[in-house]
């Protein structure tokens, strides 16, 4: 390999401070591969004239498969030829990015034959990312890596791959299995994930409390998550045990429960749970005092994205709670009179959220068979204009 | 390519349980509490007694297989070859022997890994492609997040702590793959120029209805003559968005993009609701590669933060409680024509009260 | 009509001062505090000592000269001819001299005056024309109010105190003349029907494109064949706007007209800023002379309010405090499809958390 | 007088029960009266019927005037002959709604004489409402009313009549003249009140303080609200006053301050004025221990209305402060500004607030010469999507 030397004084200056510097990990794979040189190469150059050298992706793919791979070519290829193609290959990760040394190491080897050696772990979807290949060498890798068990995540008007927070694998307060959910519905709408059919994309994100440690809220045209009926469990052995330890109890929960719901009686804390919302304040700072109640479930909300074209939506309630048991049929089902509707009604480019937000939530709710309950709004409409049909009026 | 191995379709990727550490898939839902050992530690703990060490250390997620062997390789010798990777693309050691804890800490440091995330503090940035590898991009990514970091470092490592969680989220460009609509502080890569049409590539490569339905504002109308599309420039607020759709409508010009930060979102439902970030600086220049004017904004707001929030209380609602006008004199920021709202719901913005602070 | 004195023009209203009672000019704008007295008396005590008392009584608003002669007399009899009106339709007779202020609130009371409306209870209803009248009526105001002031009469001569006030506005259509729309319960006339139209009228008598433009929901358009409009009935929400522009498309349909009650608003900046009022009940039908469903759905909601709410704290507060779908299940009040707001601000009004009460 | 005798049964109805009855008013004027006579009669087939039988008024008015007078005819004229007309006269009322009883009187002796003896004392928008006259009699009516020295009040695409509250006539809190303010704005725009020659109509509405017992915020083109700037004057003697007679201070006063800037400190209170958003709220509530600062302005919203065409709008901050002292020429300039912009842009029927989320708030700043400031806004924008100009850029 004899590569061409690219002198980057500017990003140079990134190698420095204390956290771990990407361009010295596109050093580290430009010292064994042509593309990752290049890719350092036309980086200088965009540093210095402050501007991208990438061109619109064209279509490339892997057999049978209708993304997965985001297709990108250089403006500049004859400068840097090993970035004249320089696709991405999304790998759908583990949920909850969980991952043995073996596995990890497996997927290196083959991307240090195959592609640039540079990857993102993870992209912002949650794909695992292989960043850099050609378009010649698709097949191999797809062939490489699901022969050892992996999949392509989604890209394009499809399900994208789904991800979720660790859940149960780790954590305290995770009240739906996020883990096996996720898994549940990737395995569920493969055909979906891999051959966009939709209108446009349509994420889903799981999370095992309302602390939302995926940003489901935010980033998931589908976001499920875990939630309770029934009083919090209190400890209060543990709450006092907090106070002793000096924690100001009254200034930093009881104050700030947004309810109002709590109060403390002689160092112990009890809850008017009718009120509570449930938002994981106090158990999240009080978790071993504090504990969510019994009966578990999800929120199911829909619609967040970002901001084009109506601008940036959060997701917003639809179903207040459902229990989530294997194999989630329920869900399932839901999920799919979702994409019925929005397959009907959705135009090109036009996410699930801003179709509701243009036909209204009626036909949304009517075609899923829910009831409107007050927990799917802040607050009732203000301006006295809405449409009865003809059976309302005759009853 | 005959020697390859037989490929498989439609297989979805592995079962999650083998991944996890033997203590995990036992207690698995069964966690009963954790605890915050360090900036870059914590245990879980079952409700069997069992507990799960956690390791966490930065990652500048554009990572080399080299960076990934040598966390797998730091996993195998401490953590029966078990990690993960956080939402925020830190790495996770899963230590099951407590014994191993020290040891890999002291290699991480040793090894000059940032070890640290956890708590209240400032944890790795939820970032994007930039110039590494879009064409949309009006900023680079990874640059951004290097500088900010590097200067918001003691907030990770927890030499220094915060109110509360802060987070950062780096997009670059309005795509905002880069969740930056609910974070913190957010850096946002725009462009002020309306792009220029190419009107023989847009009869080439761009379907006109979708190209004119892109545009959020409504200034992309059909242009017969030239089987082609126009712009009603004055309408043009320079999203980019027709650029998405149309390649023959480019819209990068390095003098006048940059980038428009945002701040005051979140995304738990922890005392408040969800909220979406709100601008706060319009436009500074991509000044590369270290963005100084971008860090010292970040700067300036993290301190007013820190001076002004109580504990437990994120940005954003320091921010509603103490009120917008009260940010603005606070951290000295310019409040412009760009900071009023004029988009769909830009009514429901206007202060439709007379109870505000001077 | 040679008999007639000379008109004059533009000469405005008569100079306020004139009509002040000399103390209230005497201490003009130097008035130190006020203390209300009774549920229909107070004073406002000036900072020279001076004391002005004002005692207030109901009108039903549409009054008759017979009334206001009956009223004046009084003014004569015991405040130097001094009386006002307030913004909410009562009469202030404004008494300068404290030994007027017992006779005549003996002299009001045995003339079967209502006096009150002063402090934390139900004021007189700010209302509209109705069928007395508007064409546009799609209800009475007038019986309403008669009949809501009837019922909560204790609320307004200070037998019974509310946490704080509570403002009831009536308006006949979606007009909204009585101010309907910051109210803390109101009713608002609606209809259920699209409107028919008369084409051979519409020709005559209407501007097509302000009928079009008319229309918030885009449903009208123009019927060239018929030099006329249509409207795509299934997206006429029956606001009745068309007709107020264009006399030709009548929407009134005695069996589907009838009132909404919304409610939650207010107007003060005290302590939350002013508010909107919300759908509550999307339908009650005009059972005339009482509207006795209109009644009961008002002391629903008041009684609710009375018992969950805190000193000072407007309904609005409350339920923004209890949250609505608290107020849904504490009044019992269905919730329907109707509430769902579908209009131009809808998503600002789904909601995006989930954290919400059971 | 041969009238005819209308049984009005329903209407009956609403002549029972404590509240003084409008139908005992109609029958009053109707013995009388004979308009007064068919409204009545008229009135009860609407009852029966439950509609309205009234028509599209056509314009009708005073010579030289565009407005004033709301023509109304009946769609039953034939049965009710006595309502055929049935014009209502808008007087412009006094500031504050201060009357004597010869003022009143005298209005009463001309009704009688040339309408149907009913009125409305007060039109929502606030003028002195004659209910029901003929064509033939308005300019009788007017040369009456005005040689006594009253005029008539707005109706049409004009300014309409402005109107305030109380204010310094009797209320402590006024920080503006409110009496005088209206006055001298009616004067000044006797024009644009009484010749319609706006796109929409326009509302002026001046409250003294923020409590805004004249409802401005909600429903007023214009609205101007009292305030002050420096600090809450505080007589801690009356505060302990307050305590003493019983009165929660920290619960009632403290914990209800919105922005927290309030605090009890040995009976005492005390204000970080600097917090303060000068909502009112303690002041209304201890009249006698707090009073507003001492430098009094005005803050100046704009575009509240009803909910035709795009939903009801709350009039929002264009100035935070405004000193408004006699002869207000700086108010009465901004006024013209506004309306100088809003007849150049405004569609017909488009209210001034509509205009200005149609457009958006720049321009109409820009025309007015207002610099953006963060009190014209709740918060800024979310989706980073904005303008710039070539100035802009340049600099
Ligand atoms: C790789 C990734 C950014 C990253 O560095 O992590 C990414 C990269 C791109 N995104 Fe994204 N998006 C990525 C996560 C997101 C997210 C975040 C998320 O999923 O949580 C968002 C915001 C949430 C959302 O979906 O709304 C996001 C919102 C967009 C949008 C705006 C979509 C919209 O409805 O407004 C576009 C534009 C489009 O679809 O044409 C877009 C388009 C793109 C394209 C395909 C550019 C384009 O216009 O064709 C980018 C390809 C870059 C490249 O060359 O690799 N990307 N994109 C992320 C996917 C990696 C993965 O699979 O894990
Ligand atoms: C590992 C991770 C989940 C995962 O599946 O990867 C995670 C793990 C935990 N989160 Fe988280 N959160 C993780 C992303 C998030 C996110 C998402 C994000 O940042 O984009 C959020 C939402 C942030 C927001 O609201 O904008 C998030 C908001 C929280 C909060 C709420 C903080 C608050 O008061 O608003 C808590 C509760 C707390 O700390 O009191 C929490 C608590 C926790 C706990 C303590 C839960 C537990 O008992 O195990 C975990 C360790 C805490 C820590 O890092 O200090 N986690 N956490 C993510 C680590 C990201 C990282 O590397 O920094
Ligand atoms: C006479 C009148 C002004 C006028 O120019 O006519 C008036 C007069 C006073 N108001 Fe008012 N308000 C008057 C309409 C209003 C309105 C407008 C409306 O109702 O449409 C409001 C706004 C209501 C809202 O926010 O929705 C109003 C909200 C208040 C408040 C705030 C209540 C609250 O805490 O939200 C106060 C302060 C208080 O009482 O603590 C107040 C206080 C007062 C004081 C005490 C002011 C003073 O010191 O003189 C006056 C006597 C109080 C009373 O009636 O109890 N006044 N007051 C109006 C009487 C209407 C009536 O007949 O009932
Ligand atoms: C008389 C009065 C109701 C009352 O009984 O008090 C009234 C009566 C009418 N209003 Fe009004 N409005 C009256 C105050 C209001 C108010 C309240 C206010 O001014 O504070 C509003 C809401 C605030 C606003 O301006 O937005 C109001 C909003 C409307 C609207 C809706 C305007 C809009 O922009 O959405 C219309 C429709 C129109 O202009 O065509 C309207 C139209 C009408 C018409 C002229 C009917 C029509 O469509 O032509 C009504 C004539 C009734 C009649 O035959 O006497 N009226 N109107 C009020 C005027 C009396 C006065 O001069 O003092
Ligand atoms: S979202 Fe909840 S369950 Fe999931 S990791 Fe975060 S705190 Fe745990
Ligand atoms: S979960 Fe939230 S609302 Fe419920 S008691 Fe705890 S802090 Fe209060
Ligand atoms: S934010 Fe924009 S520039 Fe960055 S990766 Fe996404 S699409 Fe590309
Ligand atoms: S850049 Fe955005 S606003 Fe400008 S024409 Fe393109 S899509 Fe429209
Ligand atoms: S609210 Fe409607 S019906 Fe009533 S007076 Fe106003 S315009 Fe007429
Ligand atoms: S009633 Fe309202 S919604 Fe229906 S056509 Fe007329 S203006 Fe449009
Ligand atoms: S608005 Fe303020 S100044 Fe005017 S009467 Fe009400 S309390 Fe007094
Ligand atoms: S006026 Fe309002 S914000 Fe100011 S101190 Fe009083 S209660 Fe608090």
């Amino acid at each position: 390999m004899s590569q061409k030397k690219y002198e980057t004084p500017l990003l140079d200056e990134l190698e420095k401070g204390p956290f771990p510097s990407f361009v010295t990990e596109i050093k580290t794979a430009a010292a064994k591969n042509d593309s990752a040189n290049d890719l350092l190469g036309v980086l200088e150059q965009c540093y210095r004239e402050r501007r991208t050298h990438w061109k619109h992706g064209g279509i490339v793919g892997v057999r049978g498969y209708g993304g997965g791979v985001i297709g990108r070519y250089s403006d500049v290829p004859n400068e840097y030829p090993g970035v004249a193609h320089f696709h991405t290959v999304r790998i759908n990760q583990t949920s909850g990015f969980f991952y043995t040394s073996k596995a990890l190491n497996d997927i290196c080897d083959i991307w240090d034959k195959y592609g640039s050696g540079l990857t993102n772990l993870h992209g912002s979807t949650g794909d695992l990312v292989l960043l850099g290949t050609k378009t010649d060498a698709l097949e191999a890798i797809f062939a490489e890596t699901s022969s050892r068990g992996w999949d392509l995540g989604g890209s394009g008007s499809a399900m994208r791959t789904p991800s979720c927070c660790v859940g149960p694998g780790r954590c305290e307060w995770s009240m739906i299995d996020t883990l096996d959910i996720t898994y549940a519905l990737t395995q569920e709408f493969q055909d979906e994930l891999h051959r966009p059919a939709f209108p446009y994309k349509f994420k889903i994100k799981t999370a095992g409390c309302g602390v939302d440690c995926i940003a489901s809220v935010a980033r998931a045209d589908l976001s499920l998550i875990g939630t309770w009926k029934g009083d919090i469990q209190i400890d209060q052995a543990e709450v006092k045990n907090y106070a002793a330890k000096g924690m100001n109890i009254q200034g930093e929960i009881i104050d700030m429960c947004p309810t109002g719901c709590m109060s403390l009686n002689g160092g112990e804390i009890a809850i008017d749970n009718s009120n509570c919302s449930r938002c994981m304040h106090c158990i999240a700072k009080m978790t071993k005092a504090l504990r969510p109640g019994k009966e578990h479930g999800a929120t199911i909300m829909v619609g967040s994205k970002a901001p084009f074209v109506i601008g940036a939506l959060l997701s917003h309630v639809i179903v207040p709670f459902m229990p989530l048991e294997p194999p989630y049929d329920n869900l399932k089902d839901l999920i799919r009179k979702m994409w019925e509707w929005w397959d009907e009604h959705g135009k090109n480019r036009e996410r699930i959220g801003e179709l509701i937000v243009r036909r209204g939530m009626r036909e949304f709710l009517e075609f899923l068979e829910l009831d409107p309950i007050p927990q799917m709004v802040f607050e009732p409409r203000r301006d006295p204009f809405y449409f009865w049909t003809e059976d309302e009026l005759n009853k | 390519m005959a020697d390859l191995p037989q490929r498989q379709t439609d297989i979805g990727p592995p079962h999650y349980m083998q991944f996890l550490p033997p203590v995990a898939q036992k207690n698995y839902g069964q966690w009963k509490y954790h605890e915050q050992l360090s900036g870059g530690s914590m245990v879980h703990v079952a409700e069997s007694g069992d507990k799960l060490w956690t390791v966490r250390a930065a990652s500048p997620r554009l990572i080399s297989t080299d960076f990934i062997r040598g966390l797998t390789a730091l996993a195998d010798k401490y953590c029966g070859g078990h990690l993960r990777f956080t939402t925020r693309h830190n790495v996770e050691f899963l230590v099951s022997d407590e014994s191993n804890l020290k040891p890999l800490m002291d290699e991480l440091k040793q090894k000059n890994y940032m070890v640290g995330g956890i708590g209240d503090g400032i944890s790795n940035i939820v970032h994007t492609q930039g110039w590494v590898h879009c064409h949309s991009a009006a900023t680079d990514a990874s640059g951004l997040v290097k500088v900010l970091m590097d200067e918001f470092a003691d907030y990770f490592t927890g030499t220094k702590t915060l109110p509360a969680r802060v987070r950062f989220a780096v997009a670059c460009c309005t795509n905002m793959c880069g969740a930056v609509h609910c974070s913190d502080i957010a850096v946002v890569g725009i462009h002020r120029k309306p792009p220029t049409i190419v009107h023989e590539d847009v009869k080439r490569a761009c379907e006109v209805p979708s190209t004119i339905g892109s545009c959020p504002t409504g200034a992309i109308s059909p242009d017969p003559a030239n089987k082609s599309v126009k712009i009603k420039e004055e309408k043009c607020m320079y999203c980019g968005n027709c650029y998405s759709v149309c390649p023959a409508m480019p819209i990068s010009d390095p003098d006048n993009d940059g980038v428009a930060i945002v701040a005051g979102g979140k995304i738990g439902s922890l005392r408040s609701n969800p909220k979406f970030s709100k601008l706060v600086i319009p436009y500074l220049p991509n000044n590369t590669p270290k963005w100084p004017e971008v860090v010292a904004a970040f700067r300036t707001i993290l301190t007013a933060y820190e001076n002004g929030a109580r504990k437990h209380e994120r940005l954003g609602e320091w921010i509603d409680r103490v009120g917008w006008e009260k940010f603005f004199s606070l951290t000295g920021l310019p409040f412009t024509h760009q900071h009023i709202d004029d988009f769909t719901i830009a009514r429901e913005t206007y202060r439709t009260s007379a109870a505000f602070k001077w």
